[in-house]
């Protein structure tokens, strides 16, 4: 699956919001992007300039859903210039888009546990819309789990408790494993990715963990976006951004 | 067609090296690529005799109008280009410049040397941009230097020597004028400007290499101001660079004295920028653009 | 109260020089300007021996994030200075820092003689972005000379000496030393890069004085990866400058090693951007902002 | 009069089209206005960035008219991208705004030409509205021309004789100044000003130019707005706008 050469323009179908995130919607007839694959987005119109000065690059924002009818959505989380901007954006609002990028989730074997942390349950839906799987999910609190509710039957733990287990996403894995030991997909921020691949090592099961990095480019041009492996540095734009636990250092 | 060097070009747009990777661009866009390629010619990233890492994270900052980079240049070695990069652009639609770096007119000669017997190479850009390990400033940013690095190197290779020019120096029309002394056969400039970023939680600096170099439209005026003296002072052709996003950037290069013109972060924010900033050259120089 | 080579200040922030016309400035405001001083010192523009007419316009090109000026240090001379400016400046609320350029010694010498015997100065700036008659370049460019410059007028004034570096050069940090060496007692920088523009209607350059200076936020990176150097090697107070417009932008400056901060470009999208950027500073970072 | 100290934001209390030209304006109960006067603008968002990198500084925009109740109108033409940016502003849009700069217009002797070319009427309205004058104005074109209804009784000409006398404004100023020399205010662009400056000159007639030069600041802080003098370059936010022609070389 390749992505079209060079960089679209193209108008929001649609916009939502669901707790603290915003989902976006365009159509991308030239692609069929993969659960775990992402493209870069910019706004046509105010990006970057005036006061704030940045954003001046696309952002890199994963695929949460594909439909076969070409829609593509995003589930956005406004954490600075660029998500802001994109969070902003209303149906028929021009969006600069590249992509589908990176390699994406392979398909899972039967009941392969979904781990998400946060905006990191987006490309996870992708992966149990397709192919299915429990979902475990993780948030800092009841406002940002609204997000659960796009999965199937998730089991959902908070930060402060105000919804699901009062603890992390990690105590629901853990307690999985412990009964079943079984292959994890996960998405969440480093702190997450790093205790479940510390515990898949232990265990010795196969887990796919969808990194994240700054990016400039998406597609290997600007060698940007490193994370450390076994092999040495590795691109996660083109080498990535899905990477098994085992090969991260 | 345009000449540079003797190199037929279709036109006067092509990468700035290290701003894109056709190996991972041909995975990534397939096909496509080649039968849309947006360049005239294709820069190679800076190979080195030896491998490198590259800087550790975070490599990139985003900046007013640009952004700073602090990669590395991070590269499989001259062996690894020479067995693996190379037949894998064996299909590339356009001429191969392959750029080359080495912190002593040994390893340059080296480099330059074992790239004179592949037909493939049809010009070696020298980046002098490496810091001098005696000095601690680029071995390009004494003229003296450069006119002797080129003596010393351009016997060993009959193809075109580009001198990537550094733009952290105090008279790069000077450095220009030296690398012409000593047989370069043309220059590119700009290079990235020496830049840092703090970290936002004010932690210290944000780069993990410590500082980089900046790019894109803030450093447009800059480079256009370095070619305008660059091209005052030599008579060899000159790749004018730094902050091109338009036709309009494009041919005010040209102007300025440019021969042909590299595209680099602007590649970053649309893959075929190249194509469209051709496109948009010939639109407003129609004379010129081709 | 922040202390800056013995001259108390009430907070970190001053004007650039050139940016700011007090004289001006008070006939437009009236007596809100005094009232509501965004500067802790004011920096006249740069003076000389004789009076200069300035480049012809246009002088002045927007930039990507920046601007590019070609003023060409248009000023009435030291004398019109000493009977016409320093009177006019009597009730100014703050310290006065007068900034001086000379193409040699001699003119140099002769500026801050004449300054000395001034209590309404309390430092002198030196604008060493001045080109050399014989080499073209600045003077501020070469270390050696640097030294051998301030050696030389150095003895001619007991006022603190701050040398306003050049950052077109291939190691400003070399240059500070070189000013530390001649017995400076401060440093300031950046200035501006030097940049170009061409007519939009391709009818050549668009600036009367041909080539001018890049400012504003496209060359903060810049700024501060020179600050840092130059922070690393010299023990004198740093005043730094270039994009600064936020508290943010000053705070990156004073952590890298700048004692003071000072703004030039963001005055002129905002007259009282000083005091805003000197209330943001403290917000940030309370401890150090005064 | 002096400004207030500072840039001050404000909303857009109005804003309408006249022909070719936009018209917005803003309430600034601080400062009390002279025809000829100027402010500098900016819009408080999208004020450059993204694809189009300018426009960076504030544009030098004339008063239109400053009525007694504090209302201030700015009379606009799209040339690039700062007067684009703020025609685009639709009421209760933030503007960023400093000023009232300049000189300004003295009270003109009884009976003193009004002239005024395309944009360049912009100073002279207030000036009629305040002291009275006959006003005569050029334009491009009949669309352009509709900026003459401003006006109380105008004289119109366009240089495509859809409206009024076919030909240029000065056909107008010199008829009237061979039947009744007098003095002239004007504003317009550079050949309109240069011509009304030699018969000036030649007649021996006083003629106050509002001169237009690209500006950074507006109040005196950049040097780079100067114009060519009997005493050499001074700056024409402060020392003007309005000049003698007679003291312009
Ligand atoms: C493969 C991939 C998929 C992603 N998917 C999603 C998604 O589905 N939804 C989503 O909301 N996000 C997603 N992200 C994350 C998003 O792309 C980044 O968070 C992006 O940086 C946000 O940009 P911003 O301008 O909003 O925030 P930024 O300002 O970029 O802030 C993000 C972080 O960047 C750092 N930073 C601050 N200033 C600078 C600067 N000047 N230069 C460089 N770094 C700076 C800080 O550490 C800050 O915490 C994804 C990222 C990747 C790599
Ligand atoms: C005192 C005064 C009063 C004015 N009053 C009014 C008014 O009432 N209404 C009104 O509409 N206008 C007025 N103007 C004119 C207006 O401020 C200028 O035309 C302004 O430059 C428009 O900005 P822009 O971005 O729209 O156009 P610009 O892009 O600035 O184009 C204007 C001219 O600037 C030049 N230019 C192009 N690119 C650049 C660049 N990168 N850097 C520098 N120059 C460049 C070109 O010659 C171009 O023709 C006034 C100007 C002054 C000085
Ligand atoms: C991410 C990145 C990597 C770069 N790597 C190289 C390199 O390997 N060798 C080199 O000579 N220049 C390198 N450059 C400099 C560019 O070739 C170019 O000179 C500079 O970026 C200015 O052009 P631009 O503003 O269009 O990006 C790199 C620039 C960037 C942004
Ligand atoms: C219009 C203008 C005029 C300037 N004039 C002088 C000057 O007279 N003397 C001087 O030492 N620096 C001068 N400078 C340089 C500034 O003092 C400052 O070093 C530079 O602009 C970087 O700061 P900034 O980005 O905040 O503007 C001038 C800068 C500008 C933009
Ligand atoms: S983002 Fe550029 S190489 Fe990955
Ligand atoms: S616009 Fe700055 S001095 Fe006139």
């Amino acid at each position: 699956m390749t992505a079209p050469f060079g960089r679209r323009t193209t108008a929001l179908v649609g916009r939502r919001t669901i707790g603290a995130y915003v989902i976006i919607a365009v159509r991308d007839d030239a692609a069929r992007p993969q659960p775990g694959q992402f493209y870069m987005l910019a706004a046509a119109e105010r990006w970057g300039g005036g006061e704030g000065e940045r954003p001046f690059l696309a952002r890199a924002v994963s695929i949460m859903r594909a439909s076969d009818d070409g829609v593509v959505e995003f589930l956005l989380e406004d954490v600075g210039p660029g998500t802001r901007r994109l969070c902003e954006l209303q149906q028929g609002d021009q969006l600069l888009l590249s992509g589908p990028f990176g390699n994406g989730f392979e398909q899972p074997q039967a009941g392969t546990l979904l781990v998400g942390g946060g905006i990191g349950i987006a490309p996870l839906l992708g992966v149990q819309e397709r192919w299915g799987g429990p979902a475990l999910l993780g948030f800092r609190d009841a406002h940002h789990a609204q997000g659960a509710t796009l999965f199937g039957d998730p089991e959902v733990a908070t930060d402060d408790g105000s919804q699901g287990h009062h603890g992390f996403v990690t105590d629901l894995l853990e307690r999985e494993l412990d009964r079943d030991p079984r292959a994890v997909y996960a998405c969440g921020p480093p702190a997450l990715l790093e205790a479940i691949g510390a515990s898949a090592r232990r265990r010795g099961i196969h887990a796919a963990l969808a990194l994240e990095a700054p990016m400039a480019c998406g597609f290997g041009a600007c060698y940007g976006c490193v994370v450390a492996t076994a092999e040495g540095f590795r691109r996660v734009c083109v080498d990535g951004p899905v990477f098994e636990a085992a090969a991260l250092r | 067609m345009i000449d540079f060097c003797g190199i037929e070009l279709r036109h006067r747009v092509i990468n700035a090296s290290g701003c894109f990777d056709v190996i991972a661009a041909r995975r990534v866009f397939g096909e496509e690529l080649y039968e849309r390629f947006p360049f005239a010619a294709y820069v190679s990233k800076t190979i080195t005799l030896k491998a490198r890492e590259g800087n550790p994270p975070p490599r990139l900052w985003e900046a007013a109008a640009g952004m700073i980079n602090s990669i590395g240049l991070p590269n499989r070695g001259l062996a690894a280009y020479l067995e693996g990069d190379l037949p894998a652009l064996a299909e590339l639609p356009v001429p191969l410049i392959t750029n080359v770096m080495g912190s002593t007119a040994e390893e340059v000669g080296a480099l330059v040397a074992a790239l004179q017997d592949r037909e493939q190479v049809v010009a070696i850009e020298l980046n002098v941009s490496c810091p001098n390990v005696a000095t601690g400033l680029d071995i390009g940013a004494d003229p003296a230097g450069l006119e002797a690095l080129l003596r010393a190197v351009r016997p060993l290779s009959r193809k075109p020597l580009v001198v990537k020019l550094t733009p952290n120096t105090a008279d790069v029309a000077a450095c220009a004028a030296g690398a012409e002394a000593g047989g370069a056969d043309a220059v590119s400039l700009i290079n990235t400007l020496r830049a840092f970023a703090r970290s936002p939680d004010g932690s210290g600096p944000w780069l993990g290499g410590g500082s980089g170099g900046l790019s894109g439209p803030a450093i447009r005026t800059v480079a256009l101001a370095q070619v305008s003296r660059v091209a005052a002072r030599v008579s060899i052709p000159i790749v004018g660079m730094g902050g091109v996003a338009s036709g309009r950037d494009a041919g005010d290069l040209i102007d300025a004295g440019a021969t042909i013109v590299a595209i680099g972060t602007e590649c970053f924010r649309d893959p075929a920028a190249g194509a469209r900033i051709a496109a948009e050259l010939e639109l407003r120089f129609p004379q010129i653009a081709r």
